[in-house]
């Protein structure tokens, strides 16, 4: 089991003729992905590694039954990218594209929303469920299955947790980029309630970051809906007021996002929160070693 | 990407925003002349991307054109908060009963736009959010619909206004509203919001921080840009593609990745060191951008030592390791490096860097020790 | 028994201090309606009727519990009342304003309806459930208690139709104008489903006219959902094409709209259309007649 | 509120939106010399409030500034289809290849804006819609995220255009959106959109109906109105502040509300007559406004009959009763009246038409079936 891709998902890769678009789908078709078509404006006809082409998403899923799409279209044409998707009946829109204006992801969210889709991103690294699909650019080398359901804002951190895991013994149901934007389709929130309902998730680890309110919001939620164990850890107390982390979210602003804050909130919910990322991935271990014995 | 007062302010006046009648200018002369044109009774403001200029003598008030004179002199070609002034706008003076605040900004949880406003106008917003959170009063709006009326009016009663003022503020909370949309701002306020001791409203200064992202599609303000007022190495960083924030400790850091990034910055701290800046190469970067990116770190007359932090995916920790030694042989070097390579051919990484003077970490926590022991030996030096 | 109002409506007047409002608020009084508060800008804090008037429609629901608003407000601030009401708890906001923008509409809707509220209008009478309460602007006398659940979208037509019936002896559970514009709020359709399940209207009456396929699709409601007999009449058919007929909705255009269309979509369903307004309301009287024997 | 050509070309042409070079006339010295400026081939388009103009003459080829002179000496100041030609455009002639339809509308039922395409352009798009709706392929837009491009890209497919010309169309498309948006239109339509022999897109005629509701806050847009082209009773009407259409009967009515009038003129036609006119005084009409009316439907020559038809509510029965007394005493009423008055103050209204010569009906079907008789015995006098 895991949540949002698994061995029955139907990939569509929009913009697969480009350049990231055309290698990441070598990248996953190698994992063992079931990518079963691509888009291309004015491409529609050929063939990328072997999977068709099609001019927009509606033929594609019509042709394919493709159910998930992962979106590799350049920044300003990606919000269209992103609804064509929601329009053709797509489930679960990944959204690679980092550099999209967050006033059209205002815009695009609430078009997904009201047509019932799923998106993960924008500025995502996508998800992986370790030996099953990975709709994603994550090295997939670093992945083992496993009952861990990590969750993450960085897609640098989801590698990096997922490596200090796999190499302590401890393998992932699914890990999941939420993307480090400002405004990202699926929340923490909405990611621990499908690690909270899948059965082969045992225990939760979830990566923040300074910035906005998402952890203080998981943290509620952990503390309402969440029964099985969850880890955190949260990046940026040494950043300053006012300054974007890299990540354009990653700011703190009037009276918002500060590490502590966020560490607060989720230890009240009685989530472990780990200083470093070493001491957050032992303390996952040990609670997989102790929901074991 | 911030913008100066007097660009904020006339782009807010194109929506109908009132302000006091004022001029920008670059030499003392021009700044009298201009005082006198305005009544002799004038605040000679710098123009720089700096907040708490007004502390740091960056704000003042003349009651003559020569006074105005001596105020410009004082400011123009100096440095203020670490920003060279270049310009100064020269307002009327207005008569004020109270100082309001007006801004927009995004709410992330919700998704949209709040529009905020306070009674307690004039001080730093972050300051009264701390200090007196419930001072603060938002409203979130709908994208389509726009800021209502109706919650405009009930902005203006909770900050005290009443009668006229109340559409008066009305106005131009939704001249506000429609500018960070069209300006695609990801922050737009006016503070103070003067109420004159007639009860009229005015706008007595407004900050624009307008979304990096959306730049291409806005060449107008785009054009805005005042590189002068930024930081030369994240200037040069932008130039070449990589993310970099300077920051006041000692050990240079380059990392892939933002999380990462700040992971590593946080460590550094935990173990007794503070971070020099903040610099994400990303997650494809190339090697000349790596090697900027090295030059950036070590031209900062902070660094006492360097902690590579690299995560290889799409990225080689060979070509990392290879850029380093390329600088190394080249001399550029003038301070000791740590280095902890994981991922794609981070052996072969290894490998290249076996017989250096570059120190290899296998935790991250181990790279932070190290950087922070060998800084502060440099430091005795 | 009736729909949308009744003696439990705890009803709010949007600009209770302007003619109309005043005007109205005093008829909807006489009729025994429970106006329990309005709303007047920069008005707050006076009565009008004996009515307390607030300055905002969250400050009138907080202290009286209104549940059901009615709007007098002009056109231009007509949709900022309405999106007011919405965001302040009203379950029902009856707009009889006429002349709003229909762009505006657009926008109003999507908003109401994503609140979760009902609007009926604008540009309607309201609505009177005979003998228990009126909120709208119709001559309360010539309307009856009694089984016909009358919906319509003209107001002279719906006061013409309860005349004839209460003529006829045979009395109405609630009267619906869902009003005359493009755009409004409740369609015809969710009116007959609340008819449908209304266990105090045995017959249902439907004036229709000409523009737009509001009449069509709830002949295709009718078809699927409606087991209780509906009789239709269809006013414009002598109406030309392209030229609006009073109603900013009664308009033939692009291939849409015309009343033999929606006659025979109508007939099609088993709705009994008449061909005049007396024949419409003799039909309905006999049902009623059939339906008690 | 209707607008012409020319004035929804110049709307759609400050969007990008691409049209031949043109230019207004007013005389037809200045359509030859306009003519010769455009390089003599021409078209020559009466502007003129008014549907199938090109049948009815309105519209003519011109292959020379001669030729354009002697087709605006056609038109100018002359009649076609009941409108009077006071100008011109004169339009450089574009070598077509196809014309295509594009158009938005709102689509009621699902609340928002629709983008229509059709490759069957330069004909009414009603008679496409009748004849062969399958032709006219339509979008359903987002109103928060507009006109999306892989929606216009599609229409594109769908109307036969590739290659670049997708994306011109997509450009065209979203201008049009926006347009639309921009000047609360109910209708904005481009017929024929070209495709030139060389395959560019090229508008060739605009159609922009505003809605009526919106000119309170587009005065620019309400400027644009030309009283000229209206029919004199319905700026009469509209004047007053009474909804009236004129129709080809015999039958004048007078009715308070659309749908009683709507009702009232199919009863007229049932019964073997036609409505001269749609006239809806509204819910809560003054004296003035019911005299005014009343004047109108009298000053129609086709009007045989008149049929007064009113559910009194906020509107009193006798006020109406007293107007038409007052017009019989003044002796300007010409033709039998028919009046059926309900509800409030009725019986008083039918107490002050005791005595005069009007004719009381007391269903809506007995007054039409009078009102239909006295027209004919009307005729035969």
């Amino acid at each position: 089991m895991s949540i949002l891709v698994d061995k029955h998902s139907r990939v569509l890769v929009q913009n697969i003729t480009g350049r990231e678009g055309s290698h990441q789908t070598r990248q996953m078709l190698a994992y063992g992905t079931n990518i079963v078509a691509g888009t291309g404006v004015g491409k529609g006809g050929r063939t990328v590694e072997g999977v068709p082409v099609f001019e927009s998403v509606e033929e594609a899923v019509q042709a394919t039954g493709a159910n998930v799409s992962i979106v590799f279209v350049p920044a300003p044409f990606a919000p269209d990218a992103i609804v064509e998707a929601a329009d053709s009946g797509v489930e679960l829109i990944v959204c690679i594209t980092e550099g999209i204006p967050v006033l059209d992801m205002v815009k695009v969210c609430a078009h997904v929303r009201a047509k019932g889709a799923r998106l993960l991103g924008p500025n995502c690294p996508g998800v992986i469920s370790p030996g099953l699909s990975k709709v994603g650019i994550m090295p997939a080398d670093v992945f083992t299955p496993g009952p861990v359901g990590l969750v993450s804002r960085s897609g640098t951190l989801t590698y990096e947790v997922a490596a200090q895991l796999t190499a302590l013994g401890v393998g992932q149901s699914s890990c999941v980029g939420i993307g480090g934007d400002p405004i990202v389709g699926m929340s923490f929130t909405d990611i621990l309630g499908l690690f909270e309902a899948d059965p082969a998730t045992e225990v939760i680890a979830m990566i923040g970051e300074i910035g906005g309110t998402a952890e203080e919001e998981a943290a509620a939620f952990v503390g309402e809906r969440v029964t099985k164990p969850v880890v955190a850890f949260v990046a940026g107390k040494t950043a300053p007021r006012g300054r974007r982390m890299g990540h354009a979210g990653a700011i703190v602003s009037v009276g918002q996002g500060t590490a502590e804050g966020k560490i607060a909130a989720l230890r009240e919910a009685g989530v472990l929160v780990g200083e470093t990322l070493e001491k957050t991935t032992e303390a996952v271990a040990a609670l997989v070693a102790g929901s074991r014995r | 990407m911030n913008t100066h007062e007097y660009q904020a302010r006339e782009i807010l006046a194109g929506y109908g925003v009132p302000f006091p009648p004022a001029k920008l200018a670059f030499t003392a002369a021009e700044v009298e002349r201009v005082a006198r044109e305005l009544g002799g009774h004038v605040f000679v403001k710098a123009q720089i991307h700096a907040g708490g200029r007004g502390k740091a003598g960056g704000i003042k008030r003349a009651d003559s054109p020569e006074e105005a004179r001596e105020a410009a002199l004082a400011m123009l070609g100096r440095t203020i908060r670490d920003r060279m002034v270049r310009k100064v706008l020269v307002v009327q003076a207005v008569y004020l009963a109270r100082e309001l605040y007006l801004g927009a900004v995004l709410d992330r949880s919700l998704q949209t736009v709040t529009v905020m406003a306070s009674a307690q106008g004039g001080v730093d917003i972050e300051q009264v959010a701390e200090a007196a959170p419930e001072a603060i009063v938002r409203v979130s709006t709908d994208p389509l619909y726009g800021l209502a009326d109706y919650q405009a009016r009930s902005l203006a009663r909770a900050v005290g206004l009443s009668g006229e003022q109340v559409q008066a503020f009305r106005d131009i909370a939704q001249a506000l509203y429609r500018a960070f949309w069209d300006c695609d701002a990801t922050l737009l306020e006016i503070n103070p919001l003067g109420v004159t001791t007639t009860g009229a409203l005015v706008a007595l200064d407004a900050k624009l921080v307008i979304d990096d992202n959306a730049l291409f599609r806005r060449p107008g303000l785009a054009a805005l840009r005042d590189v002068e007022q930024e930081d030369p190495a994240e200037v040069e960083a932008q130039r070449v593609g990589v993310q970099y924030v300077r920051l006041a400790g000692q050990i240079g850091c380059m990392v892939n990745g933002a999380g990462l990034a700040m992971a590593t910055m946080d460590t550094i701290h935990l173990v007794g060191g503070e971070p020099a800046n903040f610099l994400d190469i990303g997650g494809g970067a190339r090697s000349d951008q790596i090697d900027a990116a090295l030059r950036i770190i070590l031209r900062d007359p902070h660094v006492r030592a360097m902690l590579i932090n690299i995560f290889g995916g799409i990225i080689r920790c060979d070509m990392v390791a290879q850029a380093l030694v390329n600088l190394l042989a080249q001399g550029e070097v003038r301070v000791p490096v740590v280095v902890r390579l994981v991922g794609t051919k981070a052996a072969e990484g290894r490998a290249l860097l076996a017989g250096t003077s570059v120190h290899i970490a296998d935790s991250m926590v181990e790279a932070a020790q190290m950087a922070v022991a060998l800084a502060a030996g440099e430091d005795q030096r």
